[in-house]
């Protein structure tokens, strides 16, 4: 005999929307066999009235806003500045993508007001992305390459 | 004149420069940190640069970062904007050693005003008044009486060492002086291991009025009249008013003239407020701003002229294109500061902006960077908001602000809107009857 | 032989919406077999950033928004007027809750310019509810009198 | 002065003037239609009654329920807006019968103004300059000739049946005459079976010129100079400005001065605009408006007087309280009218607002009834909102305007915001060289 009523868990909806709120997720589905539970949550989409921006800079284009989803490590810049792939104009770069490398390699330069900064890969791994290029600027935050 | 402008600052002031220099043709850069990626300044600017971290000290105040941003996108100037870099003489010469402009005066004039003492000596010899008092400590009780009756009473006797009120003691006349001397002497002593005293006017209920000066690097300076900024709380400014409803027209002439001939002597380049206390029709010194203030919007709506253009034309190294006789004032105008904090309690209130409807009409103003769904950040000062009025008289004014306040939403987060709304409905304000103390103790007895 | 009639769980329906109001989630999905409930909210979000009203008229206060839910039909005033229950100041009223009216009996009389507009009953039937008062202002739109 | 005005209209007018009556400490009722209970002008306003359904003829042109409706809440004053019931004499005269005070000229006013022939004899004898023709229709084609001669080539022949452009045929030169009267009898004699024609000088490229004009019942009149209205679609102003940038300054004030002078001998009481065309340094009268205009703003921005606020004062009985000299002439102003339309088909827009921000900042006025939220009706005009500007100069006015648009936003619907901004880009727009059939003719070039 078929039961006329739902077995409704209760407990279970509150939990996932205790969930939502506190992940910030919008919604949870959960399944189990033939049950299911979906919870959307109540966070409508923020309207955002601002006026867009007219133009972009190089830089405005390239900020962190655009960035693509990565795998692995994204060393970011810690400073605005002009990168540098290579020691000197001409020389060989620091690195390339495929290359291997060790905690404290130079990465790349950054120079900041006739200041040369180089920046040290923060741990072992491969060079699998490099999101910069020589001698265009970069601001605080963008990512320069990426390691795994 | 420039071609593009580094605006080194954030929130309204940041987008209130971006008008000015996109009204001039002029191309800008907005500097920003993480936190204001998506500011109103960095969405108008034809450019923008992240230059750190959320702190001040790594963003909005990283010299190497901001100079860095300007040489990146080929700025040829620098606005610093109110507070951050605006009076910090290094940061104005290193700019200009680094080939930008610096719009606002020279790193000296900056030095000399942001030195206390220095100012003082300063515009008191260019023939301002400062508040009277002995020169340095007084020797004994007699060479007290003697400086107390030359100045006149009540005065004030004041640790050499002191602040935080420590040491200091009014005398309210000569009667009272000797219980004051003592009393303020035995305080000092305990507090700073100094019992040198030394005397000044006492100043009961000054009002807060400033004078707006323009100057170039021709010789020329001009004022735009004064602002009442009496309406403070902790020091800071809440509502100010141009004209002040304390002073008379020849009082206002004579205090704008004085004021403008101090900066012409000076040879000041930009735009600068000298600050006086004034009481019993008399000024006296307390400071100058050699920058841009919150407040200018209410000068500019009784001269119809656009301070910050000015600023910029003067930066650039134009004559003014005016002379004082050619600045007519017209009409009343009254600013309120909208903090994002709580009315009753002052607790910052920072948030998503859940609604924001700014009112509009003839003669209202709003300089604001809200936007409906923006997050103001827990970082920064909690004005977000100016709203500016203007009216043909003080009460055509008052009553217009009145419903502009009606009409202001700004839903989501706690803000000061209805505790305007109440001080602007209060007697005392509506009479003009009010000086620095009047907010505090209105609050006080609430 | 399967049921032509769908066996609801009205129950388990007012449970989902109690929780909804009260996680504060938008939607709720529940599964269990091949069955299935979901409940949307009506939290539609519209964010209404206009001032809202400084002040209210007795004519506003007594507008169609703060109408109750009524059962029967409602009458509407077809005109912006002043109410008056009765043919004249001291003579009875047209009609009282309980009494029961043929379609065409005068109900009331909406005075607007001098002129007396007496509203008749759209239907037969018994007067169940007076939404408003002798002498006092009505505006277009508002219920005057319920009808069963 | 009044206690509690009616305000007998919707929309931003509707807003308008609820601003100016609280800004007078004036008590306001809203009336609305069933499709407007959420509209702004009902929720700022003091009271509100609804009316009657969306159709305007059974809500805001709907007598007997907008005099109940002041009855009810005890209103001491209707003002009728603009369109609706604004140039209806019968409502004025009802209105006043009714014990009410009518905020407009008297009901004889409008009517003479609402009758073209009455208007146009009646300015004509006060010395206001018509477009030259024949008195009546033309015997035969000498009489053609010598009319034709009179008032100088090109002119054009009308049917006198005529209307929408049939039997209506332009005679470049004297030599071209007898064939357009040919043409246009025969057109006439086709279209309306009577082939009478009459003449009137032929203009080519007018602007149109109105002047702001101001009446009290004391027999003072003045002008607030003039506007060029001449970047029109389909009769429906688009951009106004003011002053015209055709015009130059003694043109300004003999017109201005003429047109005061003739509501001075008319005794007009109110705002009112003499409305022209210009051509080759001269003016011809079009017809006058009897009440306020949409674009009375720019006027007010120029002037620095609230219009309404005046107009409600002579509706109360007051005198000016200043005279034509005191009326100071500043900067520039335009204002741009935002359509809920698509910018290119001008198909209209109606629905819900998503995302309102209008611009702000100095000398940026936004008149707009919009909220973030609000359902524009689909019931009434497709005007939405006002920007106007101001500016020291026509330059800067024009670079404000530029950022004021760029900072707009009204999301969820077309607006004609787009257009606007393409707009004021062109560089006949910027030089100030149009007249009344530039925009068409912009648009078919696209």
């Amino acid at each position: 005999m078929p039961p006329s009523k739902f077995d409704l868990d209760i407990e279970a909806i509150r939990k996932l929307a205790k969930l939502l709120d506190e992940t910030g997720l919008s919604e949870i589905e959960y399944a189990e066999g033939d049950r299911k539970i979906r919870c959307v949550g109540a966070r409508a989409a923020v309207q955002v009235a601002a006026p867009a921006a007219i133009a972009a800079s190089p830089v405005a284009a390239a900020s962190a806003a655009a960035a693509p989803v990565v795998n692995g490590t994204a060393v970011p810049s810690p400073m605005v500045g002009t990168v540098y792939m290579a020691a000197s104009p001409g020389s060989p770069a620091f690195v390339k993508v495929g290359d291997r490398v060790k905690q404290g390699d130079t990465l790349l330069i950054i120079e900041a007001m006739k200041v040369m900064n180089p920046i040290k890969s923060p741990k072992a791994g491969t060079i699998t992305q490099i999101m910069v290029e020589d001698t265009h600027p970069v601001e605080f935050g963008e990512t320069l390459v990426v390691i795994e | 004149m420039f071609e593009k402008v580094l605006i080194a600052n954030r929130g309204e002031i940041a987008l209130r420069i971006h008008r000015a220099c996109r009204e001039m043709g002029i191309r800008t850069v907005a500097i920003h940190s993480t936190a204001d990626a998506d500011a109103m300044h960095v969405r108008l600017a034809d450019e923008s640069v992240c230059v750190g971290p959320p702190a001040s000290k790594d963003s909005y105040l990283n010299i190497p970062a901001i100079l860095t941003a300007a040489a990146i996108t080929g700025a040829d100037a620098i606005h610093p904007g109110i507070g951050f870099m605006s009076e910090n003489a290094k940061f104005a010469e290193m700019v200009e050693q680094h080939g930008f402009a610096f719009i606002g005066p020279t790193p000296d004039h900056i030095r000399i005003m942001g030195d206390k003492v220095t100012a003082k000596k300063t515009v008191k010899d260019l023939g301002l008044p400062t508040v009277p008092g002995s020169d340095g400590a007084l020797k004994d009780l007699d060479d007290a009486r003697k400086v107390g009756d030359a100045i006149g009473y009540p005065v004030l006797i004041k640790a050499a060492a002191g602040g935080g009120g420590k040491g200091m003691k009014v005398a309210r006349t000569a009667a009272d002086l000797e219980d004051s001397w003592n009393l303020a002497r035995g305080e000092a002593r305990a507090a700073f291991g100094n019992d040198e005293v030394y005397m000044e006017k006492y100043l009961e209920k000054p009002r807060h009025i400033e004078v707006q000066l323009l100057g170039d690097s021709h010789g020329n300076a001009v004022h735009f009249g004064e602002r009442d900024c009496s309406i403070q709380r902790r020091h800071q400014k809440v509502i100010e008013e141009a004209p002040s409803p304390g002073l008379n027209a020849s009082e206002r002439m004579e205090i704008g003239n004085l004021a403008a001939d101090v900066i012409r002597k000076l040879g000041y380049r930009g735009v600068g407020t000298i600050e006086f206390l004034y009481e019993g029709g008399k000024f006296y010194f307390i400071e100058m701003n050699t920058r841009l203030q919150i407040e200018h919007t209410i000068s500019e709506m009784i001269t119809g002229i656009d301070l910050v253009r000015e600023q910029i034309r003067v930066a650039a190294g134009l004559p003014l294109s005016y002379a004082q006789k050619d600045i007519v004032f017209s009409g009343h105008s009254i600013e309120c500061r909208i903090n994002a904090e709580n009315p009753e309690t002052f607790a910052p209130s920072p948030g998503v902006i859940k609604g924001y409807h700014p009112p509009g009409g003839l003669d209202v103003r709003v300089d604001s960077a809200l936007y409906d769904g923006y997050r103001v950040p827990s970082n920064y000062d909690s004005m977000i908001a100016k709203l500016i009025v203007h009216g043909s008289n003080r009460n055509e004014c008052l009553l217009r602000l009145r419903r502009a306040l009606e009409e202001f939403v700004i839903g989501g987060i706690d803000t000061t809107l209805p505790l305007h709304r109440h001080l602007i409905a209060q007697t005392d304000f509506i009479n003009g009857d009010y000086d620095i103390h009047w907010l505090e103790k209105f609050l006080d007895k609430k």
